[in-house]
């Protein structure tokens, strides 16, 4: 489960802490394992994702999903992001039988093993649910 | 003890086939979860299935040969754990389903406005006390008897080395208490709290006092009489015993005072449309069938561990707890939440790793090494966050660990270190 | 159904052990006592066993292997659970120890002051309706509530042929009732009850319903979305499974409306010493470890009785009860308490025996001839007073039960009479 | 447990009927299972019992109970009625473990056999409680 790439995201976060200008800013916890992040979000033009930036606390899991996350989101459209959440979800809710999608998923293809562990899946979740939350109120 | 034979937990191990397993991957399995739940011995499964296969039937009502073989055993396992905690009678022994519904038994009996006994009447201004080193299965029961009353619910803080604080008691415990519930032995800390002083300063002012026994019962002989609180609440797959099944002891004055909790068949006299009448303790508190096969399973694990006895099971469990404090204070960056040394504490260590999560931890030493020990708030959620922490790594020991085992652990977060480095 | 092979019954009784139990003295065993608790095939045991001693750990709080394990067969089994009633959700089901509780938890959810949800108010002036064939599981918890809150209990009438009453439904059931609970299929007459005219009612007044099947679950194809009531309670020993486990059913909408009963671990999402937030249901409402293998071995019974298939179990059960109804009636002095035909009935048959006591009968089918019965009120106290009795002796069929243990029975009854002649 | 001598009594009370005069009469209930016994007692100088009157409903051994219990104390002294109300008592709880003193007991050594069925003891007990209270209530 703990792939080279996710120790790579969780020890070198991608685009990590809160930055200005955002349109929408959410925090999530999960209050069972304490995991925590703060997400914003800043949308431009046709639905571009300007940036995504966050802080959190958490296991390495919860904190390197968050920094793929900036990495596959950061410059794509809000539609193409879209996909990729819910794939990941897909992925994640599918108790380690379903088949990962890696031409949506890309990096976040690394977390397929977590999904074996009902307990760490709302790890995982923890950013991309964020994100979708902040997407919404941003679009709101 | 018992004249048995002297403790070797090479033996031991052998009673409990899921010690011998390997895990998916290969992995042998070390199991330092018993404080979460306990494995357990053939004596124990061997007893259940044998009564599912050969003596089934339902208890009390039944007057054939099934039912009466049921019945003994059922109520054969009463008197055994009757005679394993010392209560002054078998009728005090209340089978629950596990020590929350033992916790929540009593909570129920305050302030149910049917009861008129002025010890069990909770209102505004009335208070209860518990701590911030209990359990959730001790705080919520009480948090919903103050919200259904009115009641205020206070606590006793913990020290920085995780010790019931009773500074503040006399005021803490005062005229409004009605009840104190303490945990007995913490689950996280495993802090061995001495009730004594409080029970003290509970009939000063002649409220009732509850033990939460859950990890003390399974760990060291306990002696309820000896004790003198009013209710003892434990669970019987913390002692390797089966799921399923729990256990409320309690004064039988204060049972026979109390309105029944569940309704139902069993714990009635005679029922007619509009209103009924109620058998003697402890039936007037086991509604319906109860967890037939699991009583006599516990009484099994009973036998078990008065076999090997208590006295020595304590023994090797502080002779672990020592060798762990020792080995686990020296890795670096790893910070013990709860006693440090052997005193007034059990086999129960909780920890910190300086820079990497609880769950991480846990994850890294199942996959690699098939090292089970409990990561998160433990349910103590509260404890946690008087320590400002969002949770631990816990090690929790029984009579079938082994210094090897620690061993296996401390090289365990030596690697998760190095893999988090 | 199910492609199963055929029924067949020799085959069924090799699978449950007990069923070749010699009795004490040489007897062979006759087990017609069914509707008290059921018997356990090999299928079961060997499942609880095998968890016992190679999977076992706690559920939901543990991430190692061992808990991983035993978290997916526990939540496996109320997949099976769901299925095997047609839950619209498996959300919708949670465990209890048994049905008594089951019904406990709906009726503690009434007049709790702290839930504002109107429909679970209850106050004077409000009113609650059972039955006069209700088991006490099904009596006592309203009577209780009523107590607590100063509510009215009403019930249902008994017909002299054993069916329920419903003539004055539209009196009984009002804008004042609250909720509706009757049972499914009566443990005493064999009674099956049909829900749809009192539920056709229950909705025009806006109250809810809730059906005691602990006696229709294990003997017929039961579709809780099909009854269309808000609460279904069953129990696991009566449908071949372990003791110790019982079963809520209830709407996830109403589940989600009610305040928590128990409270402890597991049923929480968040703890402060002064407040809690609770885990969504079925989570909300399994304080505490719950009877993990329990329910593991209720999910081997579930598999058990579809493999056998629910239609050809109750086919048999009724070939049964129409062979016993009428080879009982040919014995003089002999009266059946409950429908005299086959149709919606179950297998169950009480009677009473003229100048003989039930407990005598009972006794001597057994030390004579280990015919195994039930005598007494059976948990049915108000119903033996409607019809003028004290007791009755009750023979009950499951699956496994043949012509020729009707037979036995029959020859017992007789021998009974010579006795006391 | 159905010995001849039970059946017997059952099948042929001896002194069952209500009957006047009488210091006291009792009314006792099982109410697991409904067995019921009305008793009467009447003493005489010197302590003599010099009737025990009763009526009843339930199972042969409850009402068996009462018929020997009848012939047992009529005519002998509220002691001596006594060490046998002890003596029975204790063989009925001592779960089929002890040996009943037959010279005590008499006729009432026939129940030995209940002891064994836990369900059964408080049929056997029913009129023997009866006739304690009824005594203790003659002599108030
Ligand atoms: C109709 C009915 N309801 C409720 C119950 C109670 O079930 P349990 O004893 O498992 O709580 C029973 C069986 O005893 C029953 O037959
Ligand atoms: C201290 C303490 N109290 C109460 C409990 C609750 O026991 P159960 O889950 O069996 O209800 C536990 C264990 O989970 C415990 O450790």
């Amino acid at each position: 489960m703990y792939q080279e790439l996710i120790l790579e995201h969780y020890k070198h976060p991608q685009g990590r802490g809160l930055r200005e200008p955002y349109d929408a800013e959410v925090h999530h916890v999960n209050p069972t394992c304490g995991d925590e992040v703060t997400m914003r979000v800043k949308l431009g033009d046709g639905g571009k994702v300007l940036d995504v930036s966050y802080d959190g606390q958490g296991c390495s899991i919860s904190q390197a999903a968050a920094s793929v996350l900036h990495e596959l989101t950061t410059g794509s459209t809000v539609a193409e992001t879209l996909s990729v959440v819910d794939e990941f979800t897909r992925l994640m809710q599918g108790r380690g039988q379903v088949e990962a999608d890696e031409d949506v998923l890309g990096d976040a293809v690394a977390f397929a093993g977590v999904a074996k562990f009902p307990a760490r899946v709302k790890c995982a979740l923890l950013a991309w649910m964020a994100y979708k939350d902040a997407l919404v109120r941003s679009q709101a | 003890m018992n004249g048995a034979a002297p403790f070797d937990v090479e033996r031991i191990r052998k009673d409990f086939p899921i010690l011998s397993r390997e895990l998916p991957g290969g992995r042998p399995l070390v199991y330092l979860d018993s404080g979460n739940s306990s494995q357990k011995p053939t004596q124990v499964i061997e007893t259940m299935r044998e009564h599912l296969a050969q003596h089934y039937g339902n208890v009390g009502r039944a007057l054939h040969a099934l039912g009466s073989e049921s019945t003994e055993a059922y109520e054969g396992a009463r008197d055994k754990i009757a005679a394993f905690i010392g209560a002054p009678s078998r009728d005090e022994v209340i089978f629950t389903k596990n020590a929350s519904e033992s916790i929540n038994l009593v909570a129920y009996a305050f302030g149910n406005p049917v009861n008129t006994d002025e010890r069990f009447k909770v209102g505004p201004g009335d208070e209860i006390v518990i701590s911030e080193m209990e359990h959730h299965s001790n705080i919520v029961p009480w948090q919903l008897l103050a919200q259904r009353t009115g009641a205020t619910l206070r606590w006793f803080p913990v020290t920085d080395e995780g010790r019931l604080d009773i500074d503040r008691l006399d005021e803490l415990v005062n005229e409004r208490t009605k009840i104190v519930s303490i945990v007995h032995q913490s689950n996280v800390l495993g802090t061995v709290n001495s009730e004594s002083p409080i029970l003290a300063r509970v009939r000063e002012v002649g409220a009732l006092m509850m033990l939460d026994a859950s990890q003390s019962v399974p760990h060291q002989p306990v002696d309820v009489a000896e004790l003198g609180v009013d209710f003892v609440a434990f669970t019987g797959h913390k002692m390797v015993g089966p799921s399923g099944i729990g256990v409320l002891w309690g004064r039988k004055e204060l049972l026979d005072a109390m309105p029944p909790f569940l309704g139902g068949g069993e714990m009635i006299e005679a029922v007619w449309m509009d209103h009924s009448t109620y058998a003697p303790v402890p039936h007037k508190f086991e509604a319906g069938t109860p967890p037939i096969v699991e009583a006599v399973g516990l009484g099994a694990a009973v036998d078990y561990l008065t076999s090997i006895g208590m006295e020595e099971i304590k023994r090797h469990e502080k002779e672990l707890t020592g060798y762990a404090l020792e080995a686990l204070q020296e890795i670096p960056g790893l910070r013990i939440i709860g006693p440090r040394t052997v005193v007034a504490r059990g086999g129960t260590v909780s920890f910190t790793l300086e820079g990497i999560h609880p769950h991480d931890v846990g994850q890294i030493l199942d996959d690699v090494y098939g090292i089970a020990v409990r990561v998160g708030h433990h349910c103590a959620r509260p404890l946690h966050l008087r320590f400002g922490i969002p949770a631990t790594t816990r090690a929790s020991f029984y009579l079938y660990n082994t210094t090897a085992e620690i061993d296996a652990l401390v090289r365990g977060l030596h690697h998760v270190q190095k893999v988090f480095g």
